[in-house]
């Protein structure tokens, strides 16, 4: 909770430019993909990604481009395919169309090490997906123990350095299946922190928590963005994604209509499902 | 007599006699007790026919070795399977008299050295085995006491492919099936010797305290005084005076 | 701050939540032995390779070892494998086919009642109410006896038992109804564990769903738990339907029940090879085979109906 | 809009959401039957009674039925049972309880392999790599095989067939090994039917959960999935352990290994009673209850521990 | 989505008039227990309800008394006991001390017929726990046919409208492991709906939908409690919370701190630990 707000390094101009990088790796794409430099500019970068479950098209051709230290809300309907998206990134199902790729290298190819890209990113899932086998001081450290290699004293230190953090650590030898709702999805939380991930895939991180504990968590995510992390975060909440974000994507049935800062999306959006989407929320002073 | 043992009879009008399956020869022929060929088939249709039942009154029905000395109603008049009397067994069930003196007899390969060593002390170098439940392998171990505990086979089929295989030195079995083992069974294989006899005999079984019991213990006296006991075994076991006698 | 490309520094530094940076390019592409456990194609040439010379190891085994021609003799005559089949009176042989339908007969009626008893056991075993306390032991109890004493003793004690008992209605069954209740006893005692397990596999919440439906306990039983319990424990139960089948032969013990295996062995003893007995066992697998692939096949689409697509991993 | 106190009228008006109102007064009452399956004092005294009748049906069954005394001569003569337990040499008389220590031998070790070989084609047949298709096909033709051939069949392949084979090195072992052998071959199969069952109970979500973390296949196979797998199929489990316990009597069929049922066999035979085979159940009981209390024990701890409270329905 | 706003019958006075019950009833238990007319007053009514998981108290005596119609919200920070106490309502979780009355009848009594009080119950739970081994129309019709003994055709008609008015008809004869989050939780709301119980009591019940639909939950929410339906809904959506209740409680570490009408709790709160709950939302522009 250092920074009061975190301005995106690339400000307004931001949306522009990674439009025009999307339109640059389109025209050339060996050049990029070897050049370090270039792939700093881009964190994540989805090309016309498309994902179906059978005959049902859930993603339909999703292009997004996002730089370092950014936050993307990504806000829609329920079923409109955000979870969807965020796991497609994490390789978590398999795209049918498309290409995402990670700071500049594409972990859609054939022969990607998936175990090495997932080591850099973290999700937290809209389920949490707890081990119910493990207490929760186990579940945070068996990524650090089992992949990172980290000794076991040292990952239990830092684990127990976050629980105390995010007010579990009471809560540190239960098993998850004995946690209230809010607890769980923090340990959820601080399981993927404790990975230390470059990107962070956040799936309604908040819906379980009071209003004290998503404050806390906007910290948190501002004091990451600070520290150098990417993050995707799906919401339901406007209000945290107008706090947080950098950029907000609307999604609507599997593409994305509309997507700009906050400010943009929510006082002057330009399309019109988007119109009337926002338009009932703020009627219902929900905004 | 046949009035007598009428009521005690498992089926009325028949004489129910059982054994196991296989039947092994020269007890039998053929695994079929039914032809009246085979030693033991042959004293069974002559003790019922001294009883008053003709050929076709006599049935065979298939009793496992376990299964005949289980308490409880027996499902046959009695059972001719080469079973040992012995005092333990009979306080369970009853036995007939002998109707074979049982002597055991020895059975190696060819090759062997069991065939030419011998000794009492030989005898306890050897690999041994043998079916389960036969009073041979009680003789194994209470008479040639081997050092190396011997095997003990399901079947006596399994014994002998055990002694094709090199898997036992020795096989112990009655006089007369070592004899059919040797002679046609296992070509490779020889009847080393017989050891003197230690007043074993092969009695029929039968319920506990059945009645019926004293009138075929006279009908088998009878068939031992008109000879035909004597004539069966010429016919089907052969005499085998020219059997070396080893000493355990 | 800086911004960490690597994993080599202090693993999270002390009440700060460092994020990592970009990983060096190049860090995702495969090590060459692929992405998946021996993924790539090399190892698909090997896993095909090494299955093949397995089998044909397996094979050359039985054909060229000095001994191969006797063994051959012995297990797969053809001539007698016929024979075995179909039995021959006139040679004391019986029919091992034949046989079988008495198994099929012993296995079907006994499995209908192994499953109804199984399920009673493994709910009683699952009641907490203190009320029910002594039925839960007798389940307890039933099961430690009947799992642990053997199949042929159970057999042994009523077939060779009951009889001895002089009881009516109880001494007078005939062997093969002796045969079925000792593998309904001893069974039920198996299934109603597998049963148990997967009554235990199914989470809480899903029992306190149900019940706030208002839904007695036994019917979230019946409508939520087992239908979820029992998917699960499709493989276990199918090993015991499997080995049921074949312990069906051991009624024969009994005396009177000339099943498969049973005319099998008099086959074999009488002929000296054991021929019938790979007739019975080829029997045998004609019957499981065609049963595994069923139920593989059940689960397989139970599973694709409740979770198509989604599945890049596991 | 009307409240509705009762369940008579339509069921949801169309389109409409309405809702039911207070339910008439006692109508939460017990309906004497009580609130739980049989539930309620007097069940209680039911359950208690009924127990104790039947147990004291089966006790008095083996003390007042006609033929009774003969079965209690044939199978608990203690004095006997004492001789069969020790054995006589000088009788012929072999020992049940030496037996024992053979069959116990002979599980420790087959139960190693067992383990390791049934999670080995279990972990094969989940794989869903194309390239690993032949693997997969040899664990399914496996499991397949092996568990539809009865055991003695493959003991007498093994051990009757290996030595008529004449392979150096394979012809030449012990029955003892090759009895553990063909148990290893067969009981993999079973096990590795019930790890699948275990493996499958486990969520999708779980494995999602583990490979995000960075974990590979085998890693999250290891420390997410079969934890959990092997906790649920822990009952059925203990059944192969209890049967392969007392399958390991069948190795004496080779003729070398006298176990505790070969041992108790022989004295049966050789005494014309059955007491042999009562002192070898008996054993054997001693060995698997322990175990079946002790797993029990685990899994009720290991839930407890998972979720402590929390528990008022079933 | 008829009626704007509804005013709880009891009006203001209401708080007052639920304490004098509370003494009334310590005073003579008996007498009223068999009254119906004065069981018709109060629909839900907490005396004392404490409960543990092993040494730790998470309910700490609660009295709570809920006239019909009534809408309450219980709010308060995770881990707070509400979702316990809701599953306490519902014979859940047995209580370790105190009484659960519904409609003036002891459900926490001996003897009680726990499928019975259940019947006229509806919980949706916070992580849903629907059956996946049935369709979604399955899921929400077992209740009716197997329960109330409703015809399976009459149950699926009109389990299909539920379904049509919360945007799921094209999702009925999916499996829930398919769904999205929100589909989840609103097959969760039908499912409990279904059985048109007397009570429902809904553990945050809008957290995976976005805003639209919960406004549309909103609506049935006030539709059902002007047809006599009473509430209680566990939430950490101080918006919601605010427009719908008739009353919100503040539970804080099992006790319930504070109560009143939402205006009177979220702008003039008595006690200081609500005062710093609510002041830290209020700082961050989340009410
Ligand atoms: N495994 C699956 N099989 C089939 N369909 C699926 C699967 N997973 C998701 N879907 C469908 O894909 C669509 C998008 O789902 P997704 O979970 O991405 O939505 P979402 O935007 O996250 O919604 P919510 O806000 O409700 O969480 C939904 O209609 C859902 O039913
Ligand atoms: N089965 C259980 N065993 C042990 N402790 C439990 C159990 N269930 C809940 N708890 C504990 O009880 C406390 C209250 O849990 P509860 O779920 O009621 O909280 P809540 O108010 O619903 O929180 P949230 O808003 O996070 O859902 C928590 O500290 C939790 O850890
Ligand atoms: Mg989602
Ligand atoms: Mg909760």
């Amino acid at each position: 909770m250092s920074e009061p707000d975190v301005t995106p390094d690339l400000g307004g101009a931001q949306l522009g430019d990674t439009a025009q990088l999307v339109d640059a790796a389109k025209l050339d794409d060996g050049a990029q993909n070897g050049d370090p430099a270039f792939a700093s500019q881009e964190a994540v970068r989805l090309e016309d990604v498309h994902k179906s479950f059978g005959d049902l098209e859930v993603l339909r051709g999703i292009d997004l481009s996002v730089a370092p230290h950014q936050v993307i809300c990504l806000i829609g309907a329920s079923g409109s395919g955000k979870s969807t998206l965020l796991r497609c990134v994490n390789l978590l199902e398999s795209v049918n169309r498309g290409r995402i790729l990670l700071w500049g290298q594409d972990v859609t190819a054939p022969g990607v090490d998936e175990n090495a890209v997932r080591r850099h990113i973290g999700i937290v899932f809209q389920s949490f997906n707890l081990f119910p086998h493990m207490t929760v001081l186990r579940n945070i450290t068996l990524g650090p123990t089992r992949v990172l290699g980290v000794p076991r004293d040292e990952a239990e230190e830092a684990g127990r350095a976050l629980l105390v953090r995010f007010g579990l650590s009471e809560k540190q030898d239960d098993y998850p299946d004995r946690l209230s709702g809010g607890q769980q999805q923090r340990v959820a939380i601080v399981r993927a922190l404790a990975m230390q991930p470059g990107i962070m895939l956040l799936d309604e991180v908040t819906s379980a928590l009071d209003p004290e504990l998503v404050s806390e968590v906007l910290g948190v995510i501002r004091e990451l963005a600070a520290a150098g992390m990417t993050m995707l975060i799906a919401t339901h909440e406007m209000g945290f994604a107008r706090d947080i974000a950098d950029r907000v994507c609307f999604l609507d049935e599997g593409v994305i209509l509309e997507q700009g800062p906050p400010g943009q999306v929510f006082t002057a959006p330009g399309n019109s499902r988007t119109q009337q989407f926002l338009r009932r929320i703020v009627d219902a002073g929900r905004l | 007599s046949y009035a007598a043992i009428a009521p005690h009879l498992y089926k009325v009008g028949v004489l129910t006699v059982a054994t196991d399956s296989p039947a092994y020869e020269p007890w039998f022929d053929n695994n079929t007790p039914s032809n009246g060929k085979g030693y033991e088939s042959a004293v069974a249709y002559a003790v019922g026919k001294q009883l008053g039942f003709s050929k076709s009154q006599v049935k065979w029905t298939v009793e496992p070795f376990d299964a005949s000395f289980a308490p409880g109603p027996k499902k046959f008049d009695f059972d001719v399977n080469e079973i040992s009397y012995t005092p333990e067994r009979a306080t369970v069930v009853s036995f007939s008299v002998s109707y074979y003196d049982v002597q055991q007899a020895l059975i190696a390969l060819k090759n062997s050295r069991i065939v030419k060593h011998h000794t009492p002390a030989d005898l306890r170098t050897y690999v041994y085995g043998d079916q389960i439940g036969s009073t041979s392998l009680a003789f194994i171990n209470t008479e040639l006491r081997p050092t190396h505990q011997p095997s003990v086979f399901n079947t006596l089929n399994d014994a002998k492919s055990a002694l094709q295989d090199g898997r036992i030195q020795a096989l112990v079995a009655d006089t007369p099936t070592a004899q059919y083992i040797s002679s046609s069974e296992i070509p490779k294989s020889v009847l080393v010797g017989q050891f003197p006899s230690t007043g074993e005999h092969y009695g029929l079984l039968f319920a506990k305290n059945d009645p019926l019991v004293a009138c075929v213990n006279k009908a088998i006296a009878a068939l031992k005084v008109n000879g035909s006991l004597a004539k069966f075994q010429k016919e089907y076991l052969g005499i085998y005076t020219s059997v070396p006698t080893i000493k355990p | 701050m800086p911004v960490r490309g690597s994993r080599e520094g202090a693993y999270l530094d002390e009440q700060t939540l460092l994020a990592a940076g970009a990983p060096p390019p190049g860090s995702f592409e495969g090590n060459g032995r692929g992405s998946h456990l021996l993924g790539g194609q090399r190892a698909a040439a090997v896993s095909t390779v090494s299955t093949v010379v397995f089998i044909g190891a397996v094979i050359a085994l039985f054909v060229f070892a000095p001994g191969a021609a006797a063994v051959r003799h012995t297990f797969f005559n053809p001539q007698q494998m016929k024979q075995a089949f179909l039995g021959d009176p006139s040679k004391g042989l019986y029919s091992v086919g034949k046989g079988l339908i008495l198994n099929i007969e012993m296995f079907l009626i006994a499995e209908v009642l192994i499953l109804f008893c199984a399920l009673v056991i493994a709910v009683l075993r699952q009641l907490r109410n203190p009320v029910l306390f002594p039925f839960r032991m007798l389940a307890v109890v039933y099961t430690d006896v009947f799992r642990g004493v053997p199949l042929i003793i159970v057999i042994y004690g009523i077939g060779f038992g009951a009889p001895a008992l002089y009881i009516r209605g109880i001494s007078t069954q005939s062997d093969f109804v002796y045969g079925i209740a000792a593998l309904v006893l001893s069974y039920s005692a198996y299934v109603a564990e597998v049963y148990r397990a997967g009554i235990n596999s199914v989470h809480q919440s899903q029992v306190a769903a149900a019940r706030s439906l208002g839904l007695s306990q036994w019917k979230s039983l019946r409508f939520v738990v087992l239908p979820q319990a029992v998917r699960t424990v499709i493989p276990p139960l199918l090993n015991d339907f499997i080995s049921l089948q074949k312990d069906t032969a051991l009624v024969s013990t009994l005396g009177a029940v000339i099943e498969a295996n049973r005319a099998a062995q008099i086959d074999s003893s009488t002929l000296f090879v054991y021929s019938s007995y790979t007739v019975a066992a080829l029997l045998f697998l004609c019957l499981t085979i065609p049963l595994a692939r069923f139920t593989d096949r059940l689960i397989a689409r139970d599973v694709s109906r409740r979770l198509a697509g989604g599945r890049a991993v596991r």
